[in-house]
């Protein structure tokens, strides 16, 4: 990554000292080692603190829509950010030209987390190549597989590269198709155990409102959650699916698997299980590719007229 | 331009002419036909049972051999571009059928070739321009009927060759090497094909020749050994010839006209088409 | 809290037979915000209805709950009542203790509790209610018909017979439009040109039509009642108010130029008219085919013009017009056969389509009337006439019967045998469909006394043989193939629509269906609307139909057209959409969803957020769903009230107190 | 030195339910460790602090207040049963701190609130010392450590298959009595000096001494902007926080019946401080980010003399984006220099 | 289940085809239980996903989305979007663990009385094996 980061640096530079953009995003260090935070260089020399390394875990979508409203923006954007910023696009909350895209093929984020519990030691730097991810600690640098080291979003990830990058640094790697067996094992369980693991779930929710806020799909100006006749501030369980219904219902079809939000969330809600599920059923009854590729009209305003009845083929574990 | 280059059984046997021609002109326009390593027959005919796989097997090792060595296949008889075609679209769109096969030949692949006639690689790739500035030897005043037949063109909606009731791709070729294409209705026409061959009803055959005889040509050109055989019975003196042998000669290579009845080559000489003998 | 009274109807005993009407006006007098309870035997009659208005006015009521029959029979009848009162109507809710309660359930008990559960429904709407005003759109009496042909003709005649001013807008120089091409028509054979052209100058003399022919709608917004078109008039080169047609320019021109009008069998000069009888009788020069366009010199025409009327710097002029109603009559085209190169059209000069044979027999034609080969100009001894080509061939032409050409292919065959007595017409068939009145014996009397052969089988290849040409097919009745030596070969292509149907769709917002016919309202109940409210349909551009349902088809167009132009102010239902526009995110997730493309984009501040047309909005609701933030609500059917209606319902403990 | 055995544990809890208190414990959730009311579920020992603190047992994220029924002009009003008496096993010193620092803002004062004193009242908190330091813990560096005592009614220091249970107040006390004959005597070094050695890098490198002061002069300062600018509003920090009391009051209503509760709120919501009218004072993230820090380091600490922060480390885990105390001090220290 | 325990049904129906279908099952004096309760929406396409769960959340056994059949509504796609809509939603519901036989999704016209009162009873049947809806409901 650091011939990446130093052409970043240099692109990044020359963007803020000709004017191009107001502000640059990206990340910077952060105050614990392996936790590089979203960084905002607005000036020139701030650009040689922006840093881009196999830790940078953030979304960075979702803050151009505060950091337009006084001017263009700069971002660096990787696989997920790209598919944040089409969201947004094909949302209209942006326009493409306010905005000048970096774009970076991803190879996967560590979890500094999962990394020392793999290294057993403090893990100082790492690198992703293919199957496998090095962690160097201060006594040695071994090699790991994948699933040890990285974060969830980053295995399940199918779209390293940004479609909309103005440039590409790297070489780009073509999109995938999602797997979505992860939510085969939740379809087959009895519907009453079902219920209970997502009660079990939900019953940790603090509601404190981190997926929604991080979701490039969720970029309303105002949630109809916040409005007391959809939802009371109460956390009782019947509440607590009311929010986890609405919110999984109003990305569905529009959410680019980003994994933010289970990223976010402190207390662990598998809330790709729920997104996803829908991506599952988008896929089956209707072609809409996993992820959902932003187009100008969203996969729930549309409909073909011979679309399948898909409450026919539901009942148990299909 | 490197294809991997299928045959096809009477290539090697009775239309050899057809084979040699092909790779002697595909050598002077830079096209390298690579022969498909251990190919078999394509079947001649795509089955029309639905639960016939089993006889897209040869097809399917076909594919899979060319994918695996990263190429799209070219090939020139129409029953074999008719059986790969077909086969190349059911693999790509019938999961069932794909599987099926798969397990069976032991052998991944899911539609991703190409399959191409080597007419469709003169118009798209080479280009009709190019090859008009190619040719050495140009056929003028040489009167051709081109015959279509059925297995290039028809079913439309899965070959995709040329347009099914007016199709142009012979007649833009022979222009490109001078020769006069001859107009005439037939040339979409059955020739009878394997009714002929079986019960020696070669009506449809005589149809077509006399047609195109009718319309003036001296010479009818064709890309089916099974047509050629069914043409070439039926009219005493109008010779029958694949169009490569055609395209060699342009390009100044032997025709192998050698043993055909009718025999070309007195037309030929007759126009002064073919190489002085020193 | 509003003030609400609620009236439980007894219905003689329909009602109160299953329901105790009693207890559910007690346990409604127990609801939060009801301030009066009353029931009555019969609330729909005269003093039912005196009870609701003194109940308003004595009570100071905000919101009156009645519970009744169902809201299809009296709910316009209890609004009625209570605006009389000065309650604003769409504060009054029905509760359908009737049809959905007392009618269809035994038990007393069960039936009381869902009466009262319904009852808590509408109460607790009703307590959500804001009053709602019905819109009030204005109507300009004036209306655009598109297209100058018979149906064009036809709705105009009939809106301006009723007093109302139509502006006819004709995209070519002449009124007649496809009618006007065609030499007799069927059943009666009754010359075409003499039933059109004196409708064509009564349209033009008529003092409320104002006639824009030679022009084309180029852009349409608003919305019933006031839509505003931009209609452009293209360049004639040729002063209309100065010439006084005496076509000298047309006769001395030296330019002959193809005719589309003849299907380019026929030859029309650079300047003047598609034929004779043209209404307005005015020329226009063909830019593309004009000596002075491409080379600068000739300029006969502006030399023999008596009145100096020639001006080559005419510009295409546009005027912007305001108009209450939109007939579309814009017609149809015929299918262009040389996608079907077994026929060979196009590359055989004797392969011709209906509409040529049609000028062939008009005697303002190309050959006067008289049959003539287009190669060599013989009478043809044989003539085969095809049928179905392109039409009910899903594949590769289109999946639909064109309904017209059985019966005009017979009105040919019939012609042709009138013009050469000894001459034989085949005609290769499916099937013969003549469903209309006087049809059926028509083509009876085509096979039984022009001796016409019907051979029912499709044709394989049309090719020449000699200077004839060989017509192979199949006679599926003998089982055998055919081949026709034929002089003549007359092809009955598909009825489509026009070439530029879709755009013309796409500006006035009316659906299309997959061919590029426009949609109607309903196939059956509302077949001369479509769903953009005050745009109506009249003719071939709804699909393939002939004269007559045409013209029957323009009055039915002309009607609704009447009605709407008869209201004093057009009322719009209040139950439309609206943006709560501090809330919109200007994401516009509402817009595809709305059948009649209502929503559209506005500046608020610096940002875009949707707003709804209440003219086009039909309040169906589904943007209300597709906003995610819930800055859309469908008045009178919010989010509020429906979540409160389904909380009544779902009260276990409906028991008041 | 008395020292109780792991085995026993589940036995002790159990006799402690059984003289009818709600007995929360750490139980091990899909991954994630929660206190929950404790049925016999196995007892997690391996996490740093569960997710949610004391907070969720003392000031509950949803809370009824009152419940009423009928018409307005005659209402039926309840008032909910009192709280049962609550035992909490598995807390940390940390959180244990934290309720002390509740305890200033809801009992001291001329305003004592109803709800949380009953609660305080009738609660246990058996505090289970940490033997290590999680990756971000930095409780010495605000006054607590890994063994304090400070909010504990009993302290057990973990050692070799069993606890040393020390009972700093009298309620500690007699719920060790319920375990008297399951408690052995065992000779051992004081606990507590373990605690003074666990490795705590994060602690080290925070400095709060004089920070208060010199925040309160720092108000309009631009480092706020480029604090906050990273933040996006969610409402974690302070949810997961457990000195975080911020709560807000609303009624639930059912057509003629329903309830008034009360439930968490964060200062970092859009519409925490909307009022009717649509007037906002903070309505950016920088007004809201600000807000925070200086209720926990200038604020609380004018009012109350220390900190409002017990080093527990959950925002620094739990914030997506990385704007917690620690890198706030850090980002304050170099610019307020 | 106690034998007179009755389930609660909240339906919500389209007034141009459904609701027009249950007025004709009254019309016709057709018997069914008294277990469903209509919400009159202009269109299936006015049903939002999210007043199903309110349904459930406030103690509804079942729920009843019904509108015209594909091809017949009256403003020409409403019923369109819900089928794609609830085709996604049906499954989600499950997926949350909720029994397939509580919610029903319906094309009922305006000439369908029986069938509106078959549906009723069947869905009536249903419930009455399942017994009362313990999941996403609020305490009482």
């Amino acid at each position: 990554m650091s011939d990446i980061q130093a052409r970043l640096r240099e692109i990044a530079r020359r963007l803020l000292t000709e004017g191009h953009v107001r502000v640059f995003i990206g990340f910077g260090p952060g105050f614990e080692a392996n936790r590089p935070v979203p960084f905002f260089a607005a000036d020139p020399d701030a650009a040689d603190r922006l840093l881009l390394d196999e830790f940078c875990a953030a979304g960075l979508a979702r803050y151009v829509l505060e950091e337009v409203r006084e001017g263009p923006v700069g971002l660096v954007a990787r696989g997920c950010d790209g598919l944040g910023l089409e969201r947004l696009l094909a949302d209209h909350r942006v326009a493409r030209e306010q905005l000048y895209v970096v774009g970076v093929s991803c190879r996967g984020v560590v979890d500094p987390d999962r990394a020392c519990a793999a290294a057993g030691e403090e893990v100082r730097a790492a690198r992703v190549n293919g199957e496998t991810v090095t962690l160097i600690t201060p006594t040695a640098e071994r090699s790991f597989p994948r699933s040890a080291c990285l974060l969830d979003k980053c295995l399940r990830c199918q779209d390293p590269t940004p479609r909309i990058a103005d440039v590409l640094l790297g070489e780009a790697i073509p999109p995938g198709e999602r797997d979505l067996a992860h939510v085969d094992a939740v379809e087959r369980m009895p519907s009453d155990e079902r219920y209970r693991f997502w009660a079990r779930q939900f019953e940790r929710c603090l509601r404190c409102l981190a997926c929604r806020q991080v979701c490039p799909a969720c970029n309303c100006v105002s949630c109809s959650l916040d409005r007391p006749e959809w939802l009371e501030r109460g956390t009782g369980l019947a509440e607590q699916f009311m929010f986890h219904f609405t919110r999984a219902y109003h990305v569905a079809g529009r959410c680019v698997a980003c994994g933010e939000c289970e990223r976010a969330c402190p207390a662990g809600i598998p809330l790709g299980l729920l997104n996803d599920k829908f991506m599952k059923d988008l896929r089956d009854l209707f072609g809409v590719a996993a992820p959902h590729r932003p187009g100008d009209v969203e996969p729930l305003g549309k409909f073909c007229p011979d679309d399948p009845e898909g409450w026919h083929e539901g009942g148990e574990g299909t | 331009m490197e294809y991997r280059y299928f045959p096809g059984c009477t290539l090697h046997e009775q239309a050899r002419n057809f084979d040699i021609t092909a790779r002697e002109s595909a050598r002077e326009l830079d096209i390298a036909l690579v022969e498909l390593d251990n190919w078999q027959c394509c079947g001649a005919v795509f089955p029309l049972a639905t639960d016939a796989l089993i006889n897209l097997v040869s097809p399917y090792r076909a594919l899979a051999s060319a994918h695996a060595a990263g190429f799209d296949l070219v090939t020139l008889c129409s029953g074999c571009l008719n059986v790969l075609r077909r086969t190349n679209r059911l693999v790509a769109t019938d999961r069932e059928a794909r599987e099926k096969l798969r397990d069976f030949v032991e052998m991944d692949y899911a539609g991703e070739r190409r399959v191409y006639h080597l007419l469709e690689v003169l118009r798209r790739e080479v280009t009709f321009e190019t090859l008009r500035s190619r040719v050495k030897r140009r056929l003028t005043g040489l009167h051709v009927a081109p015959y279509y037949g059925c297995l290039l063109l028809r079913p439309p909606e899965e070959m995709e060759f040329d347009d099914v009731e007016a199709p142009t791709v012979m007649e833009d070729f022979l222009r490109a090497l001078g020769a006069e294409p001859v107009d005439y209705p037939f040339r979409t026409e059955c020739c009878g094909a394997y009714v002929a061959l079986r019960e020696a009803k070669t009506q449809a055959a005589a149809q077509v020749v006399r047609s195109a005889a009718a319309a003036g040509a001296e010479l009818v050109v064709s890309s089916c050994p099974a047509c050629n055989y069914n043409l070439e019975r039926v009219h005493p003196t109008l010779p029958v010839v694949y169009f490569t042998q055609l395209l060699a000669l342009a390009l100044g290579r032997d025709g192998a006209f050698a043993g055909q009845v009718p025999d070309p080559t007195p037309l030929l000489r007759g126009k002064s088409l073919l190489p002085e003998v020193s | 809290m509003p003030r609400i009274g609620v009236v439980v109807c007894w219905c003689g005993h329909n009602i109160a037979g299953t329901v105790d009407v009693t207890q559910v006006t007690a346990a409604a007098a127990a609801m939060p915000g009801v301030v009066y309870a009353e029931d009555y035997k019969y609330v729909c009659s005269e003093p039912g209805q005196d009870l609701i208005r003194r109940a308003i006015a004595d009570k100071r009521l905000d919101a009156v709950v009645v519970a009744a029959c169902s809201p299809s029979m009296h709910e316009a009848t209890f609004r009625q009542a209570a605006a009389a009162a000065g309650l604003n109507p769409y504060r009054v809710e029905i509760a359908n203790v009737r049809e959905q309660c007392s009618w269809v359930h035994r038990d007393r008990e069960e039936a009381t509790v869902k009466a009262v559960a319904l009852v808590q429904a509408m109460v607790a709407k009703a307590r959500r209610e804001e009053p709602l005003e019905a819109l009030r759109l204005p109507v300009t009496r004036r209306a655009l018909v598109i297209g100058g042909g018979i149906a064009g003709m036809q709705a105009a005649m009939d809106i301006a017979d009723a007093g109302y001013q139509v502006l006819l807008v004709e995209r070519e120089p002449n009124l007649g439009g496809r009618m006007a091409q065609l030499s007799e028509t069927f059943p009666t054979l009754d010359c075409a040109s003499c039933i059109l052209t004196p409708r064509t100058a009564e349209v033009a003399r008529h003092p409320r039509i104002e006639l824009l022919t030679y022009s084309e709608v180029r852009e349409v917004a608003g919305y019933v009642g006031d839509f505003r078109v931009r209609i452009a008039r293209k360049p004639a080169y040729v002063d209309w108010d100065r010439c006084i047609g005496c076509m000298l320019c047309q006769e001395k021109c030296p330019r002959k130029v193809p005719s589309p009008f003849e299907r380019d069998m026929g030859f029309k000069k650079a300047i003047g008219v598609n034929f004779p009888q043209a209404v307005p009788n005015r020329p226009v020069i063909d830019r593309e085919h004009c000596t002075y366009f491409e080379k600068g010199k000739c300029q006969v025409c502006v030399r023999v013009c008596p009145v100096e009327a020639v001006d080559f710097e005419q510009r295409e002029t546009v005027r912007e017009e305001a108009v209450g109603a939109i007939v579309v009559a814009t017609g149809f085209d015929v299918l262009a056969p040389a996608e079907f190169g077994e026929y060979g059209y196009g590359r055989y000069p004797d392969v011709i389509d209906s509409l040529a044979f049609e000028r062939l027999n008009s005697s303002s034609g190309p050959t006067g009337g008289v049959i003539r080969r287009p190669s060599d100009g013989r009478v043809p001894r044989e003539v085969v006439f095809i049928q179905c080509v392109g039409s009910r061939d899903p594949d590769r032409g289109r999946g639909y019967c064109s309904k017209i050409c059985c019966m005009y292919t017979a009105k040919h065959a019939m012609l042709y045998r009138h013009k050469v007595p000894d001459g034989q017409a085949y005609v290769f068939y499916m099937d013969v469909r003549a469903g209309g009145k006087g049809y059926e014996e028509f083509v009876q009397r085509t096979v039984e006394q022009a001796g016409a052969l019907y051979l029912r089988g499709r044709v394989a290849r049309v090719y020449p043989e000699g200077d004839r040409m060989l017509v192979r097919g199949v006679d599926t009745l003998s089982g055998q193939t055919v081949e026709v030596a034929a002089d003549l070969v007359v092809l009955a292509t598909a009825a489509v629509p026009r070439g530029d149907a879709r755009e013309l769709a796409q500006l006035l917002k009316v659906g299309t269906d997959a061919h590029g016919f426009y949609n109607e309202a309903h196939p059956k109940l509302r077949p001369v609307e479509t769903m953009t409210r005050g745009i109506f349909l009249a003719g071939a551009v709804q699909a393939p139909r002939d004269i007559s349902e045409t013209v029957a088809q323009a009055s039915g167009a002309a009607s609704k057209v009447l009605a709407l132009f008869s209201q004093e102010e057009l009322v719009a239902d209040p139950l439309v959409a609206v943006v709560d526009e501090t809330r919109c995110a200007g994401c516009f997730l509402c817009r595809p969803v709305c059948p009649y493309q209502a929503i559209s984009t506005r500046v608020a501040g610096n940002r875009e957020v949707a707003t709804v047309n209440p003219g086009l909005c039909q309040g169906c609701g589904a943007c209300a769903v597709a906003c995610r933030s819930g800055a859309m609500a469908l008045k009178g059917f919010t989010d509020e009230q429906i979540l409160a209606e389904v909380e009544a319902l779902c009260l276990r403990t409906g028991s008041p107190g | 030195m008395r020292f109780l055995p792991a085995t026993a544990l589940p036995r002790w809890l159990e006799r402690l339910r059984g003289d009818g208190a709600t007995v929360w414990a750490p139980v091990d959730e899909d991954g994630v460790v929660v206190l929950r009311p404790w049925e016999g579920q196995p007892i997690a020992s391996r996490y740093v602090n569960p997710l949610n603190s004391l907070k969720d047992v003392l000031l509950p994220r949803t809370e009824t207040i009152l419940e009423f029924e009928g018409r307005p002009t005659d209402l039926a009003v309840r008032e909910p049963a009192p709280p049962q008496s609550q035992v909490v096993f598995g807390t940390r010193p940390c959180d244990a701190a934290a309720m002390e620092l509740n305890d200033r803002v809801f009992l001291e004062g001329t305003f004592v609130d109803e709800g949380f004193r009953r609660r305080r009242e009738t609660t246990t908190v058996l505090t289970v010392a940490c033997t290590v330091a999680g990756p971000h813990c930095f409780c010495r560096a605000v006054g607590g450590s890994p063994t304090a005592p400070r909010g504990s009614d009993l302290v057990l220091h973990p050692v070799e298959n069993g606890y040393l249970p020390e009972a700093p107040t009298s309620r500690g006390e007699k719920a060790l009595r319920a375990a008297s004959d399951l408690v052995e005597d065992v000779e051992h070094p004081d606990p507590r000096e373990a605690g003074r050695t666990v490795a705590m890098p994060l602690a080290e490198r925070i400095a709060l001494d004089g920070l208060a002061a010199r925040l309160r002069d720092h108000f309009e300062h631009p480092c706020w902007d480029a604090i906050s600018r990273r933040c996006h509003s969610c409402g974690l920090c302070t949810f997961v926080c457990p000195t975080c009391y911020c709560f807000a009051v609303f009624d639930s209503l059912r057509v003629t019946r329903g309830r008034r509760q009360r439930g968490w709120d964060s200062c970092q919501f859009k519409d925490f401080l909307l009022m009717a009218g649509g007037h906002n004072p903070r309505p950016t993230r920088k007004h809201r980010v600000r807000q925070r820090f200086l209720h926990k380091l200038c604020y609380f600490p004018e009012a109350y003399g220390e900190y409002q922060c017990v080093g527990c480390g959950r925002c620094v885990a739990g914030c997506p984006v990385g704007l917690h105390l620690p890198a706030v001090v850090d980002e304050l220290g170099e610019v307020l220099g | 289940m106690s034998s007179d325990w009755q389930p609660r049904i909240v339906g919500f129906a389209c007034r141009w085809c459904t609701y027009a279908g249950a007025d004709l099952a009254g019309t016709s004096r057709l018997e069914y239980p008294a277990t469903v309760r209509l919400v009159r929406v202009p269109c299936s396409g006015r049903v939002n996903p999210s007043f199903v769960l309110r349904a459930f959340q406030r103690g509804a056994d079942g729920v009843l989305v019904a509108g015209c059949h594909p091809g017949d509504c009256h403003y020409t796609s409403g019923n369109l979007f819900t089928r794609r809509r609830f085709s996604l939603v049906k499954r989600f519901l499950e997926y949350l663990g909720l029994e397939p036989e509580r919610l029903r999704v319906e094309w009922i016209s305006a000439a369908e009385g029986q069938r509106f009162a078959q549906v009723i009873r069947e869905m009536t049947d249903d419930l009455c094996r399942l017994g009362p809806n313990r999941k996403m409901r609020e305490e009482p």
